[in-house]
């Protein structure tokens, strides 16, 4: 299998989707000439003209709403939000426009945009650069929320959003674009939305995460490994749908489960998952399911500030320590 | 023969008269009745009519093509009437039934008809200019000769998206109309109160966008300047600004209190510009008072079939709530499917009222 | 103590603030000259005057904007939104502005900011206009959250936004505003944010819910009375800061938790709530917590599909006899 | 005496210029230094300089009080100077440092002085609209003459929040000023890709606000510009939009490989433009030779003490990190004390790196 950057996965998704498609197009701001602020986008206009790779004026919500209308109109548009900070700038046409035509127009349309939002938290890019705000869409029926967490994911995913008819966010970690991992090619390659992804199976403990935090909780079954615990870490891939089949068999064979992600732990994705575990696998359970998300405050700039107030590995295996030791 | 392939101008010009008369008297018949119906409470929701701006709509549809798209408003029964809906699924959404043109799911501030081109009603003020910027973005893409005309209120031009959307259609170039119904009023505050320029049109300046001012109560003079501005976007001329003068002889929304304007005022307005009597004059005898009575007539049948459409049709089915906010949702090799399913298996249990959670499935 | 609707005790609270403290002014559309589409702004203009109640363009964006610029440079706004859903509007406003400012500049401010959001599924508003997306916000650090449930909660929680110095959402339910019911009079009456009220204790089982839900819960308690089941019921009151201490000791006495709201169940606040009691109760739950809320879809126009999608009375004491009967 | 009192032109202006120019030459230290100890490694995150563009923020700035407020951008540092923030609590921001004017939470994307009226470099572009229309909104409401003055690009006039809040300012006559600062890109989007008009301030026309367009190479252009609308806020006569025409000597961000345009347009335009060359022969023999020089070695000299500064200054402890977020946080009779100091306690025992969730609380 080759090996690419998650960078590189995503544009071989992109290409390989306005090949097969000739309505896909793609509009962002510094995406055409520059090829994207990660390279993300690199070569594209080259190939498939700046008609279908467009940069745009700094017009958030026109571009979220012109995907819209593009979308209802028999194209498939990718808008590149910049920084996902920045679906604030297009909020209603997210929720109120993109989520919502299609139930309150009785099924007459179909809404096939991408929203690509690179997010989290990396180089002291500060409060308005490094939000992880997924649970927020989570909330907003309508909406499909993919989140890859490596190179493989980056291509799958892509690719199955731009395919998928519902309106699709896209949230790819900024400190993703330039890890490298294997890729399945081939036009078929498609990681389906709505499955999750064993990456270790363990029988003491299971870690339920998805996006950066993914390869983190890999990283943290390797320091548990050293502590003689074995543990399960999966990779949701899709935040919603969620991979409910998943979640429940991870906690059925573990009967300890960690929750964890980037985003804010306050009413982030893993509240909706531990309360789902709780209510569905009550009897399963041999300890609290131990949720972990990024402290309750924005991301401050000072790098040693930034370091200390999100989940990463020895806080995940810590966690997990405590579980298999029933010390929670 | 002769005549049919190049009409004397007059004739053609009776027939468009007539054409667009009978728009305006449909809509003006369909939004009278709705109010009716609203009063009566035979329609739930917001209800928001468009009585003294029937000549906008008219107008502007009448130069559109079934493949050209528009978004609407808050007040768009007679955008959506004018563009080709038939007033049955129009009637029986606003009566919340089954055979609604949205199945009873979007009512009148949330009406679309795509099969006419009709992009919906919008309950954001503003919502339509990102819907009608992707249309016609999606023509040049597609690379069709088709338009996409937005229709807006004076309110909405303070909003950001009405910015950003007319300033991407410049740049871009993209065939997209700018239709303003300048009525005098968002919901209780006036022009004069909410922005400081006599003519909306000025805005366009900031754009690029070449900009017209008429006089909405005057069908044909709609008309005109929309020809012009179709057949400029046809011919990838780009965007035109349409600033249409009218007045909204209604309430903002039906039980509308109106503090904030005088009954006179709106006396006097009808009285010198309802746009029906304007059009009918200017037809002067080429519309015999017998013919416009005919018109009149035909509307209110074809109203009262509509209502009696909408009285025999049954309501949806209460499992129609948990269907059709994702594709996908019906077909059961389908993930969205399963998740969704399974949402609505952890809710209807404990909704005894709605029976067990095994009704509504597939269909 | 006087009776007052709901709508005239935030009439009162409002009026007693902009007394109390001149740099307290109210901006939103149609609210002076109508005074409001709601009657909740009436005589306010003819008291403080037409500078201290404007009505304003249809500018969201700015209103709210120029709230936190206000707010930064010594007065307290009062922003009406209109409609909650037109928060969306505002979003990066009050997300990227209001809740980081403080934050970001290292405690040099404060925003003492009230958002006013009348909210929630009443009379067919159709998808656009019945949304409650209090959930968003408490993910959201920075940012107070309110939900009143009664008069006595309208006035007392209004003037607690009003005078904090935090940027406070206060979610106010558009079929609430009628609704009569007692309230302390005098200045002095505050609700203070962040802690909640029992409403009705009882021993079996313990439904925590907020907003126009308590209502419905307390109706639900009267049902399962009829069945000899005895029911507590908090209202929250503030959603932001949450009142553990109150929710742990619930949980604690009645072994079984019911959270209901009439926002969407998934990623909804019963979410963190459920989760919070999955984690720090454990021990004492003798069943699941039960979560109830709207279903996964947007609010549909019909009344018959509307009344269907939400949760009231019967549904509330479905849930809580289950696990009073231990069928959970 | 008399001269105090009715001080020849020649020489107040002379003076005027001097201080203009001393400005300017901070800046153009301030930022030179940026770069250099960016490149270094020594400044987290982003930044973006101001170098050409200091006639703007110097002549801008010249005019205003410590209680008048301005709102920056994401390319604020000449701002924040030029209002009066000392380059050592700067440095120290930029550093990371427990000393910078944010504590080290705010960086070069998100510095403020609050001391000196600076609400703050945004992340978000047009950020500062509001802020500055809520500052002037203040300002009114409380009846003092303060007055806001928003700095923003060219590229920040295409989003939403620059039409709401000017239209605003305008409906309201609020005291505010815009100075948009028309460097000709957006990142690397130039004007012509993203408006079809030459200049941005046609756009004022649309909200009745009056504009002006000034060379913004030139400072003594800048402040009598800002002098008049200054003038204008203060005593009531409400919003003014001036267009400085300027250029961005360097890339969007430190490090941007600037695809969008030849190094030879950035080299014609600093050597036939460059503000602090302009000014200094405008000042001609006003200005000795060795009295040039003073003022870049004290200029030097302030930025090398602050960099010392900075250096010496210890970054912030980690359990500040969890404080800050709101008012009360450190307030252990507080209810959002009371739930932080919970949120902490919920984090911290997973964090062994941090130590024990004892750190940190109130001081
Ligand atoms: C974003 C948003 N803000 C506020 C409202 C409430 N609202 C509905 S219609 C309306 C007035 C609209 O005025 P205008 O655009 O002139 O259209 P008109 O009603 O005159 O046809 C307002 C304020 C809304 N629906 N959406
Ligand atoms: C809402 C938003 N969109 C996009 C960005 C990314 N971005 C930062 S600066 C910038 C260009 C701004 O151009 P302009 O307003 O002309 O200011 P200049 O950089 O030229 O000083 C962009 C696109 C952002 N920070 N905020
Ligand atoms: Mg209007
Ligand atoms: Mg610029």
């Amino acid at each position: 299998m080759p090996t690419l950057s998650f960078s590189d996965a995503t544009l071989e998704a992109m290409r390989e989707e306005m090949r097969r498609d000739p309505t896909v197009f793609l509009m962002g701001e510094d995406i055409a000439k520059q090829g994207g602020i990660f390279g993300q986008f690199k070569g594209l206009p080259q190939e498939f003209g700046f008609d279908r790779v467009r940069d745009t004026p700094i017009s958030e919500a026109a571009l979220v709403g012109a995907g819209v209308g593009a979308a209802l109109t028999g194209c498939r548009p990718v808008v590149d939000m910049h920084f996902a900070d920045f679906i604030t700038c297009a909020m209603d046409e997210v929720v109120n426009q993109a989520a919502k035509l299609r139930y309150m127009f009785g099924e007459q349309c179909v809404v096939p945009m991408t929203l690509r939002a690179p997010d989290g938290i990396t180089k002291s890019a500060g409060s308005q650069h490094s939000q992880a705000l997924e649970s927020w869409f989570v909330h907003t029926p309508g909406l499909e929320v993919v989140v890859p967490a490596d190179a493989e994911d980056a291509k799958g995913l892509l690719k199955a959003a731009i395919r998928s008819d519902n309106p699709t966010l896209y949230f790819e970690h900024k400190a993703l674009f330039p890890q490298r991992g294997p890729v399945p090619d081939g036009d078929d390659f498609v990681v389906p939305i709505g499955k999750a992804k064993t990456m270790r199976e363990g029988s003491d403990v299971a870690i339920l995460t998805y996006g950066i935090t993914v390869g983190r909780a890999m990283e943290a079954a390797a320091l548990l490994e050293a502590d003689g615990i074995d543990a399960t870490v999966v990779n949701l891939r899709s935040v919603w749908p969620l991979d409910y089949d998943a979640i429940a068999d991870a906690a059925a064979r573990t009967h300890r489960v960690v929750v964890a992600h980037e985003a804010v732990r306050v009413g982030g994705v893993g509240a909706e998952i531990a309360a789902w575990i709780g209510e569905h696998c009550f009897d399963d359970l041999d300890a609290p399911v131990a949720r972990l998300g990024a402290a309750h405050v924005p991301v401050p700039f000072a790098p040693v500030l930034q370091e200390a107030m999100y989940p990463k590995a020895p806080m995940i295996a810590d966690a997990a320590r405590r579980l298999a030791r029933r010390e929670l | 023969m002769t005549d049919v392939l190049t009409p004397p101008p007059s004739r053609a010009r009776r027939e468009l008269g007539i054409a667009l008369l009978r728009t305006m008297i449909r809509i003006r018949v369909l939004e009278e009745g709705i109010e009716k119906h609203f009063l009566a409470g035979e329609i739930p929701g917001f209800a928001h009519l468009s009585i003294g701006q029937e000549a906008v709509a008219a107008g502007t549809c009448a130069n559109l093509r079934a493949d050209d798209s528009i978004a609407s408003t808050h007040r768009g029964h007679g955008h959506t009437l004018a563009k080709g809906t038939p007033m049955r699924a129009m009637v029986a959404e606003l009566f919340a039934r089954a055979t609604g043109v949205c199945k009873g799911k979007g009512g009148s501030m949330h009406i679309a008809d795509f099969s006419v081109g009709m992009l919906g009603a919008n309950g954001v003020v503003a919502g339509g200019f990102g819907l009608v910027a992707g249309a016609a973005l999606s023509a040049q893409q597609r690379k069709t000769d088709q338009v996409a005309v937005c229709f807006f209120g004076d309110g909405a031009t303070n909003r950001g998206p009405f910015h950003e959307n007319l300033n991407l259609c410049a740049v871009w170039n993209l065939p997209a109309i700018f239709v303003l119904e300048n009525n005098k009023y968002a919901s209780t505050t006036s022009t004069a109160e909410t922005m400081k320029i006599a003519d909306v049109a000025v805005r366009a300046d900031g754009y690029g966008i070449p900009a017209v001012v008429v006089d909405g109560f005057d069908a044909f003079a709609v008309y005109d300047a929309l020809g012009a501005a179709v057949a400029r976007a046809r011919s990838g001329g780009g965007p035109t600004f349409v600033e249409c003068k009218t007045y909204r002889a209604r309430g903002h929304f039906i039980g509308d209190p109106e503090r904030y304007r005088q009954k006179a005022e709106v006396e006097d307005v009808m009285s010198a510009s309802d746009p029906i009597v304007r059009l009918q004059a200017t037809l002067g005898e080429a519309l015999s008072p017998d013919d416009f009575e005919r018109i009149w007539r035909e509307a209110r049948a074809e109203f009262d079939d509509a209502v009696a459409f909408a009285r025999s049709s049954p309501s949806p089915e209460k499992s129609e709530a948990f269907f059709g906010a994702y594709a996908g949702d019906r077909d059961a090799s389908d993930a969205v499917h399963r998740i969704e399913e399974r949402e609505r298996a952890a809710f209807l249990p404990f909704a005894p009222e709605l029976g067990s959670g095994s009704h509504g499935g597939a269909h």
